[in-house]
């Protein structure tokens, strides 16, 4: 790989060429992954590349798409499923919750799952109420099931690249809001670990915990907060939601004595509370303010652009808050 | 020839047709909710031919490619269009969109945007009707696409089990997206499922909405009186998927064959060959028909937008709390500090 | 109803007879509700009052049973539709989720989905990892849905006749482990509201927020903490998780100064995660110590009968868990 | 009559039916992990009928009732019983129990306690084996209640798209818990179903093992060319539902009636009549068999629990960090205050 302008959509066709080259065992199957090239574009021209026995075109089965990839899994392929939309994990989470993240734990450890199932949710097109949902939430209640949420150009490539390494199912979110996001993907850069956060922001006040295309919206609002409000806030991209790295976290919060957590998902009962949970009773003795969750309204999302963009944290929300916290 | 219900038909056709070319042009000028847009045009016989078979209370679900068969059931096209630009006044304030109109008035038990989604609640609405001795049968409109969905398959065979009165539509335009229907299954002959399930099965072509409307009287008959059925209507989906999709899967040519399964154009022919209509009746229709689609633009796009507070309306029944905005919830939380 | 010594299953049972009895339009329908009575016995003999087209026995199709239940609640029917183990949610969840949960909101309030979806959860049978989950945590990210959890008999009760005056749909998680337990219905008695937590033991020390059968392990821990250790547990059952009584815990937290969350579902981004969050939220200048949850641990079930108990809190957890919150 | 396989035939059959009974024990004993104990007695003939004709390097799933298959893939009734009691020495650590046994070198790929849940698993494990040119045919065992679950639909479909070396195996015992099949569908012809989604697709009578052996080889050797294959084996549950279930839902006639459909006892008077073995030689092999499963039961009872810290392994693979302790957990959050 060679240093390369790219976007986030590109970058993760990169990953999934790349891997598909050096091992054999790599398949990619779902809904239009073929001859359409995805949904959103993810996998285009893979099947030329590659041949239709290893990108292969689904019928529209969302749950057997799922059970075949465990299947395949456990026999020795190394399965990429798409999932369309995530909102369509509904008819997955059977597949996903009941075999593919217990598979380990009830065989006793004989055998794991190895696969990817990329999917991408979120807001921003007027797509209406089941096709925008950020569901991570549900995934992140379900032992055995990694997930990986990339915010970046770079870590569409990097987590991609590692999540075809796992030895454990891995769900893979991407944001609909991101795929035409430009960066740079610089093979010198040594990429960051699996399973770390990564501080995009330092600052000293208060400490942002975000993930996916949140990030993008706290490091806005981080600026403007800098710059109008003097307020420094550092912003932690998670990366992956399992493994969830505290020990990034930990002290930036115990410095800074405040943290927001923001998530586009809905917020009761979500990864922003479990965040907000986890940083309380970590931190609790240098917290100054109650963790506030900036999350998701508990509401489904409407198609009125007006209405759905208002559901979910926008910057303008972001520094509302921290100005409150200040106040 | 007296008595015909063509004329009819095509007028409900022409509707449609003329209906989803607004909703492209409501899309061209930047005025629509988004880009889902999935337009029926190829498949107006199967919306108006099965709907012709249909009764006042009878109750149906569709497909998010479903204007056209709402329409055909008697839907006002001004607040489908407003809905389908995320307006007020739209048939759901803006809060559904294109692939979730709904109105229970006109038995329209919702659009909806999970392939196979809206097919069980048929079996429901069957349940209903017997339970309420109303006499109605309830419809479900799908595409060839939700064949891949298992739930089809539990729905129909519980249609069979307890002999309700249900129909199962299947709008077979060849495609699932960018996957020709013989890509997606091993036997393209959907209705052979059926009938193993017990239903009542046919499939018909699509080009003569006369022989649809045939298929599904002698159907829906039979589901109202308690021998749950299936249809298949075999067209061709003139366009892409949705109005981005220029549809670069499929060769010219076959979208030069397939447009020729014109039901529209057939049905204007018919018209005047039997007679029934000359060509100068069936511009000066077309016309009005034009007119009031071009009105619907008209309604939707002066629309107002929803109100802000109407995001936290209609989560819950309107008798209970709304849930809290976040910001409120934020103001409570810092004020304490 | 006279005052009477009953079950758990059968305050169930009388729920849902006396509400049949009084609306012709409550249906019932689920694998095994009929002929059978109900895997855990709470249908039994109703189909003999009732009939066969009020009891209706269905396939193995947990997905279409879902979804009729939401067709026949929009067409004028109040169905009761039985998921016999909540781990089948999986199948459902699209049904449930992406329909049953947002067809008002969707359809700009048109219309409600006033259906009781009766499930039961929860470990003690050595069912192994596919039947013994306690999946709560997906329902209540869930916005449009209700979600109530009896603990006692009274609740099995009311609960259930309450859930069945609801407008909207309303997931009834019974506890597989409560359905022999003896208790009292007493008419003369007003039930608590729909929507209210109940304190079911004061104390100034520590409040304990709890719901389901966990409640019972909260008392009897509260009952050793305060004869042996002298620490006086407050014990409050939550009954309903949507709606969320905040009202009642808010006082008691300010109070007491410290707070102890108890669920059964995994920890992480669960059930209990929502309770630490909100409470630190609402109370946080009243907290001593961080909210400390006790909950499921983040691993599936065994069958073996030793691990299996070990992986769910047990009274013995909760009182260590106290002593240390005062050590 | 030489080379006849029916010795070999019912001595597997013998001890399916031993072994189950023995399950029967353990549980009465109260040595079991549980009582969702699902005896296939009654089963043996699908269950080695079908085994007979997979090869070395096969993979199967099974449904909640497959201690009769394993056992006929060459299961250790040892381990297996042993996971049934829900010991450390068990297929599975005693975490799986008698509904999540597996084993990776016989090809088992899972038992599952969700009905349908095994099934599309062999579709992966066909596209594995047309990947890696194995030759390997993938067979999905379940029960009739099973074609209730959309997901063997899918997965019918998907196997006959792709021309997969894949087979589903529907062991039709006429019952899913107390619903007779005719209870739970219109159409009790299953096979019919398979046929119409593109599969060779059969009914057998489980009576006779060779007829099922017969009809399985013929079947699987077309999967394993590349025409997935359903074939429903006709039998009869003798006993309850699960060890509690007295299935007061069946009538005793029904039940006298349905117990003989004996495949154990068909296989045994064939054996006779034809002159391959004696009574004499058969009640010996009965009485080893015997000796074998009381063995198992031995090895099951003198087991250990498995350790309270294996109770964190293998959620995930070992090269990675355990998920922590609640109590581990606990103790770090309360150390600071
Ligand atoms: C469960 C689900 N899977 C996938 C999609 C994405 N999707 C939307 S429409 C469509 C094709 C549907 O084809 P068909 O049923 O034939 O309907 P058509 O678009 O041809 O009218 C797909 C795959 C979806 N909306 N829901
Ligand atoms: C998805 C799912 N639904 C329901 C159950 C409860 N259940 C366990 S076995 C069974 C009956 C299954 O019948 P069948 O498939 O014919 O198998 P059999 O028990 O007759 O061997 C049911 C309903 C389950 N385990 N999984
Ligand atoms: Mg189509
Ligand atoms: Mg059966």
């Amino acid at each position: 790989m060679a240093m390369q302008e790219t976007t986030y959509r590109d970058a993760l066709k990169l990953a999934l060429s790349e891997a598909m080259t050096a091992d054999d065992s790599v398949i990619v199957m779902g809904e239009e992954v073929g001859r359409y090239g995805g949904a959103y574009g993810v996998t285009k021209n893979l099947i030329s590349e590659f041949g239709p026995e290893r990108v292969i075109d689904t019928p529209i089965s969302e749950a057997a798409i799922v059970g075949a990839a465990v299947g395949a899994a456990m026999t020795g392929l190394r399965p990429v499923a798409e999932l369309m939309y995530v909102d369509f994990i509904g008819m997955t989470m059977d597949q996903l919750a009941n075999q593919a993240a217990k598979i380990r734990y009830m065989f006793g450890g004989q055998i794991g799952v190895p696969m990817v199932l990329r999917t991408q949710g979120g807001t921003g097109r007027s797509a209406g109420a089941q096709h925008s949902q950020s569901l991570e939430g549900y995934v992140m209640h379900t032992p055995g099931l990694r997930l990986a949420m990339p915010a970046t150009v770079e870590d569409a490539y990097h987590l991609l690249r590692q999540a075809l390494q796992q030895p454990d199912p891995v769900v893979f979110i991407e944001h609909k809001g991101l795929y035409t996001m430009k960066g740079v993907l610089d093979p010198d850069v040594e990429p960051a670990e699996w399973g770390r956060a990564k501080v995009l922001r330092e600052g000293k006040d208060l400490v942002i915990v975000t993930y996916s295309r949140q990030v993008h919206h706290a490091l806005a609002a981080a600026e403007e907060m800098a710059s109008k409000h003097g307020i420094e806030a550092a912003v932690v991209d998670l990366r992956t939601l399992n493994p969830l790295d505290f020990d990034t976290i930990r002290p930036l919060v115990e410095q800074a004595g405040r943290a927001m957590v923001v998530s586009e998902g809905v917020m009761t009962g979500g990864v922003a509370a479990e965040l907000a949970a986890r940083i309380t009773e970590e931190c609790f003795d240098f917290l100054e303010d109650p963790v506030v969750r900036v999350a998701g309204e508990d509401i489904p999302i409407s198609v009125s652009p007006l209405l759905e963009q208002n559901s979910v944290p926008t910057p303008d929300l972001i520094v509302e808050t921290a100005r409150k916290m200040f106040a | 020839m007296k008595n015909s219900t063509l004329p009819k038909l095509y007028e409900d056709m022409r509707r449609v047709r003329t209906f989803e070319e607004r909703v492209g042009e409501l899309f061209v000028r930047g005025q629509s909710a988004g880009s889902m847009l999935h337009l029926s045009i190829g498949e107006e016989s199967a919306a108006v031919g099965v709907c012709a078979a249909m009764q006042d209370g009878d109750t149906f679900t569709t497909h998010h490619r479903g204007h056209g068969i709402f329409l055909a059931r008697g839907a006002d096209p001004n607040r489908m269009m407003a809905e389908i630009a995320g307006k007020d006044c739209g048939y759901c304030h803006g809060k559904g969109g294109s692939m979730h109109i709904a109105d229970m008035g006109l038995g329209h038990l919702g659009a909806n945007a999970i392939v196979g989604g809206g097919i069980p609640a048929v079996v429901g609405a069957g349940l209903s009707a017997r339970h309420q001795k109303s006499g109605a049968v309830s419809v479900a409109f799908f595409g060839d696409g939700a064949t891949g969905q298992g739930i089809l398959y539990e729905s129909m065979n519980m249609a069979a089990l307890w002999k309700l009165p249900v129909m199962f539509v299947c709008i077979n335009n060849q495609y699932g997206m960018g996957t020709r229907i013989d890509q997606a299954t091993a036997n393209p002959n959907l209705h052979e499922r059926a009938e193993a399930f017990g239903l009542a099965a046919r499939t018909v072509d699509g080009l003569d909405v006369e022989d649809v409307a045939e298929a599904a009287t002698e159907l829906m008959d039979g589901a109202r009186a308690g021998t749950p059925a299936f249809l298949a209507v075999d067209c061709y989906r003139f366009y892409g998927h949705a109005r981005k999709d220029k549809s670069p899967y499929r060769a010219e040519a076959e979208e030069d064959e397939g447009r020729k399964k014109d039901p529209v154009l057939r049905a204007r022919e018919k018209l005047i060959e039997a007679g029934l209509m000359t060509e100068a009746d069936l511009d000066a229709l077309d016309a009005t028909v034009a007119k009031e689609m071009d009105g619907s633009i008209d309604f939707a796009v002066a629309g107002e937008e929803p109100q802000m507070a109407s995001m936290f309306r209609d989560v819950y029944d309107p008798s209970q709390p709304e849930p809290e905005p976040v910001r409120v919830r934020l103001d409570r939380v810092l004020a304490q500090g």
